[in-house]
């Protein structure tokens, strides 16, 4: 019994690590209608970037710089949000899709870092021995756990809210427009490049923040959680929860990493380790019909359907009935 | 009249060119503060690219234009728009998905809230601001007599109503100029007759326009003054009457018989 | 030097004609398909499949490692990478043409990628694998040049094959068509060609280029079902240095991107290789995006 | 009166909400030059976009020979014998001269291709000389004879033609209407948009006049030249519409 709810709380610390990772991606497609097809580099960036800032001193690697763990975390995501603005800056002119290529080679280039770079990220060992915050304050490694969820749970809050009012806002208001009709934006005042740009620098950031608090969680880093089947997991969940929507992503969060989790269980119990990787392929697999099928099938996901219209005449309309609220 | 004030618009010697076409073509005009100024001539013959040029969509090859005080010949559209110039389309470019409440907020300049970090660091300011915005956009939206489709989405809403909706837009800014891109195209007589009288309001309220306009009736009754643009340059410029009389316009606009 | 040279051509031929498919679906299509290099994947895999399946002898020609057999094994991985790429299209990208906003094609091909890739993992499983096991010793052409046999045969392979779709598309009715959907779809329309048949041969001849580089760089290198997802990058790096749409700019992009790539080994650590057609994309798109040689207006 | 083409009360536009035309008719005999004119917005280029399947006909019908054609894909309009060639990028610049007659020879195959784009080059001599050039490098003037002699090859019944006058210097149009007329005595039928609409209707048969996207005057062009009505259409002085 307690085994299983201790393992409920890994998988909710990862759950709603993922959740912020999605909610960076929300932002970007779901909001602006940029494609980022790199998702997982900028975790890694935030990953690796948390580690190297609050990492111990050691000779043979670069960093180290001890730093506390919030500093680290902040670091992290900062490093991912410049990533984001040197992609951005590149290709938001551009053809749309460029966009899509470039993130998609940032992955392979920081995924080609973390394995070589021994020096800066310890290689395929990775980095390991890092410190977890206020590690020293708890009396075993499950009550640790379980305060941590809480921790995790409270910044994925504390993002979601963030978010909420900032694409609730005048902000997210010309996010919309711009989306909709960059022409008559501009037209109206509004800088299409400059407000992309924004959205995409924030969406990388929070994509690294949510790989910082990975590393407090593990307390190491290595190339083994950077895959790049991860992007496409994140895909999965954002356009299954409904893309455009904060909620719907996080309840496709739930439904994409219980199907992965499950199917991963089911496999490792049922195929002989001989073909292990031909049944890593079928839960892939899962993943790329999870994606097509929705995009033909559903293609606001489950809970983004009929929102999309009725969201915002909602909001209209309480907004004017109730002109101190919003 | 308003003859001796300096022009609010000045375009000299303007020029598009797309490869060896010339869409504009050496054009230059002025439009007098406070009038309310028609842009004509037959197809093809450069107007509305020449309004993308004034208000910044595609920049002009050559030539110069002065709005206010202000060089605005390299300005990108979003700078132009915030120095109170507005351009309406041709075709009506609503953000669909958008309410009308919410496509009229949208246009409102120097918001607070347009900074992302601003809705959480000043929230309050943000909040003030949004309301002013929001009573703004309510009026503007009566005044535009769109009262009672403001929380249908904009996409949804008739034709004529996107027409008046592209006007309401604009009107957020209380922009000096605007630039009225054939208002009355596509339109019933009915609502033409409303947009007539609102240009007239929002003209006697200080605002000058510059129309490009097909329909000669609402040209030659609302405009003091008309530019007439024939292959990319000005070949007319006067009054209505001047205008309609030069014999050069008549055969702009059917040509000649071939011999 | 000269050994960096020469490895950087044969690769870059490869990457040419992967590149070549892969610049006509952006020209004609008009979308990134980030599906494209998986089909390079998929052609070489089913040549494997084909002659293990029949058991094929060996059959070396002369001082090569293979024979016939892979020739044969060849064309009908082509057949069937070019009917995996019809019914892709018929499944998935043609229901959403017209009907999205053309990002989400790319998207659709983002998770189609993922499919096949894993298809090709399930049926063959994951480790490294060879058409031949054959040893080959290089041939010393010139000092302190040394290539193998096969790896001058592919070279020219992939040459003799790109100026074959150069004529194709300059000389036949059919490239003509294809050249003119690429430039103005709607024009073309109006004198008479028929898209959906424009459509479909795209597809035809960028699946039957992409399985046949799959097979030659199973050839020179190795078999593995990553082949595709690593090519990818190198690809849309020479289509969009040649110019979308171009195809003689997807050649010679192909071949500069491979050349950059094998001399970058020469200042870098040959661990980065793969990143080098990120860092050529990133310093062209921010100083050239239009490419070095004019694309059609499927590029714009 | 056996009409070739027949359009009637055609809606249609770039958006079904948003019609620019709307219950249009028009029709247009064998080897008859009909002419359409009217102000700016009147939704004449509209109006044979439709007719050549490019824009959607959200209620009226088209016929040929009397065989319905209403939203036929492109390309199956110009199999039916229709021609069309829009006012701009009527050519495709990135070909060459030779190569943009042989797309528009396409559906001939082999040798009468050959044949006819051989006789193009008679009919249309200045051409011969860029035959190996692309086509981005042709005039303005030149431009609209290839897009002409490209839409001619398959010996249409109907060539529909937008604005061929415009952009061209006045010597030009005299004789690209000449070469209009010429051709329509060899027995094709011509239904033009144009601006230039005295000089259109000086050769033409018929003349419709549009305006704000619905039929407002039909009949003999002798008869429409000199109506003091057109030019009210135009410049609006007979007061406001009905």
């Amino acid at each position: 019994m307690l085994g299983i709810a201790l393992y409920l709380v890994f998988f909710l610390i990862v759950v709603t690590i993922y959740a912020i990772l999605v909610m960076g991606l929300n932002l970007q497609w779901g909001f602006t209608g940029l494609f980022n097809a790199g998702v997982v580099a900028f975790y890694a960036i935030g990953a690796y970037g948390t580690a190297i800032l609050i990492g111990p001193e050691r000779p043979e690697l670069i960093g180290g710089f001890e730093l506390p763990f919030a500093l680290g975390l902040l670091g992290g995501a900062a490093l991912a949000a410049l990533a984001g603005l040197v992609v951005a800056l590149a290709t938001l002119r551009l053809r749309e899709e460029y966009l899509a290529i470039a993130t998609f080679g940032i992955a392979i280039t920081v995924q080609l870092v973390a394995l070589n770079f021994d020096a800066l990220t310890g290689g395929a060992n990775g980095l390991i021995g890092l410190p977890r915050p206020m590690f020293g304050y708890f009396e075993t490694p499950n009550l640790y756990n379980v305060c941590y969820l809480v921790a995790v749970l409270a910044i994925a809050g504390a993002v979601y809210a963030l978010l909420e009012r900032a694409v609730r806002s005048p902000w997210g208001r010309v996010l919309r427009a711009i989306r909709e009709d960059a022409t008559a934006a501009r037209s109206l005042g509004k800088n299409p490049t400059a407000i992309r740009l924004q959205a995409f620098i924030l969406g990388s950031g929070i994509m690294g923040l949510a790989g910082g608090l990975y590393v407090g969680f593990i307390g190491f880093v290595s190339p083994i959680d950077f895959l790049p089947i991860l992007t496409f997991q994140i895909w999965a969940m954002l356009i299954v929860g409904g893309s455009g929507n904060n909620k719907g992503a996080v309840l496709g969060v739930l439904v994409v990493w219980g199907l992965w989790t499950i199917s991963g269980t089911l496999i490792s119990q049922v195929v002989p380790p001989s073909l292990q990787s031909q049944a890593g392929a079928g839960q892939a697999i899962i993943i790329g019909l999870v994606i097509v099928l929705t995009l033909l099938f559903r293609p606001r996901g489950l809970i983004g359907e009929e929102s999309v219209v009725s969201k915002h005449v909602r909001a209209a309309r309480v907004a004017r009935d109730n002109p101190s609220s919003s | 009249m308003t003859g001796t004030a300096p022009p609010i618009l000045e375009v000299s010697d303007a020029v598009k060119a797309f490869g060896a076409m010339r869409a504009v073509d050496g054009a230059s005009f002025a439009v007098a503060p406070g009038s309310i100024t028609g842009l004509i001539g037959p197809n093809g013959a450069g107007k509305t690219t020449l309004f993308g040029a004034i208000a910044g969509e595609n920049p002009l090859t050559s030539g110069r234009v002065t709005f206010d005080g202000h060089d605005i010949t390299r300005l990108d559209a979003y700078d132009i728009y915030r120095l109170k110039l507005a351009r309406t389309f041709q075709i009506p470019r609503p953000f669909p998905a958008m309410t009308v409440l919410e496509n009229v907020m949208v246009a409102a300049l120097d918001q607070a809230g347009e900074k992302f970090w601003n809705t959480w660091l000043r929230p309050g300011r943000v909040q003030r601001q949004e309301r002013q915005v929001r009573e703004r956009a309510h009026e503007v939206i009566a005044f535009c007599n769109l009262t009672g489709v403001e929380d249908n989405l904009a996409g949804a809403i008739s034709g004529g109503q996107k027409k008046l909706l592209e006007l309401a837009r604009v009107l957020m800014s209380e922009p000096r100029l605007i630039l009225l891109d054939e208002p009355a195209a596509g339109v019933n007589p009915a609502l033409l007759d409303t947009l007539v009288e609102k240009i007239v309001e929002i003209n006697a309220r200080g605002t000058t326009f510059l129309i490009i306009e097909h329909n000669m009736d609402m040209v030659m009754s609302l405009c003091q003054a008309i530019v007439v643009l024939a292959q990319g340059r000005v070949i007319a410029a006067g009054t209505p009457d001047a205008v309609a009389a030069d014999k050069a316009v008549l055969d702009a606009y059917l040509g000649e018989v071939a011999a | 030097m000269l050994q960096a040279i020469a490895d950087g051509l044969l690769t870059g031929a490869i990457i040419a004609l992967g590149a070549i498919g892969l610049t006509l679906t952006m020209g004609i299509l008009r979308f990134a398909n980030f599906a494209h290099a998986e089909m390079m994947t998929w052609g070489a895999y089913m040549a494997l499949g084909v002659l293990t399946l029949f058991g094929l002898p060996t059959a070396p020609f002369g001082p090569l490692t293979f024979g016939w057999p892979l020739l044969v094994a060849t064309l009908v991985a082509a057949g069937l990478t070019v009917a995996l790429a019809l019914l892709i299209d018929r499944l998935v990208f043609r229901p959403l043409r017209g009907r999205v906003g053309h990002l989400t094609l790319v998207f659709a091909s983002f998770g189609v990628a993922l499919l096949v890739r894993n298809v090709v993992l399930l049926m063959f499983g994951g480790r490294a694998t060879y058409y031949s096991n054959e040893l080959q010793m290089s041939v010393e052409v010139m000092d302190g040049l040394r290539v193998m046999p096969d790896q001058i045969f592919v070279f020219c392979f992939a040459l003799v094959l790109a100026g074959a779709v150069y004529l194709f598309l300059q000389k036949t009715p059919l490239g003509l068509a294809m050249r003119a959907v690429s430039e103005n779809p709607s024009l073309a329309g109006v004198c008479g060609i028929r898209l959906g048949k424009v459509v479909m041969w795209t597809w035809i001849v960028g699946g039957s280029l992409a399985a046949v580089a799959g097979v030659l760089y199973g050839v020179t290198v190795q078999l593995r079902p990553e082949i595709g997802f690593h090519l990818l990058l190198p690809l849309f790096a020479a289509a969009i240095l040649g110019g979308v749409g171009n195809v003689v700019g997807a050649v010679i992009g192909g071949l500069l991107i491979g050349l950059i790539e094998s001399l970058s080994v020469l200042v870098i650590p040959s661990g980065y290789k793969l990143a080098i057609p990120f860092l050529v994309l990133l310093v062209v798109l921010f100083v050239r995006p239009s490419g070095l040689f004019r694309g059609t207006s499927g590029g714009r | 009166m056996s009409a070739l083409l027949e359009v009637e009360a055609v809606t249609a536009g770039y958006r079904p909400d948003l019609p620019i035309i709307t219950d249009m008719s028009v029709a247009v005999a064998r080897g008859e030059l009909v002419t359409i004119i009217g102000p700016n917005g009147a939704g004449k280029s509209t109006l044979i976009k439709a007719i050549a399947g490019l824009l959607k006909i959200t209620s009226g019908a088209v016929r040929l020979e009397g065989t319905l054609r209403t939203n036929l894909e492109p390309s199956r309009m110009a199999d039916a014998g229709i021609a069309y060639v829009p006012q701009t990028e009527n050519i495709f610049a990135s070909l060459t001269v030779e190569e943009n007659l042989k797309v528009g020879a396409q559906i001939l195959g082999g040798r009468a291709a050959r044949e006819r784009i051989a006789a193009a080059y008679d009919s249309f001599p200045d051409l011969t000389a860029y035959r190996r050039q692309k086509a981005a490098v042709l005039s303005g003037g030149q431009r609209q004879m290839l897009a002409v002699a490209r839409a001619l090859l398959t010996r249409p019944h109907l060539i529909m033609l937008d604005e061929p006058s415009a952009g061209l210097a006045p010597k030009l149009v005299t004789e690209v209407f000449q070469r209009l007329a010429a051709l329509a005595r060899t027995g094709v039928a011509i239904l033009m948009v144009e601006q230039n609409a005295k000089a259109a209707m000086a050769i033409s048969d018929r003349t419709y006049v549009l305006a704000e996207g619905r039929n407002r005057l039909d009949g003999p062009s002798a008869a429409l030249i000199d109506d003091p009505e057109v030019a009210a259409i135009y410049l609006g002085r007979a007061g406001r519409r009905a």
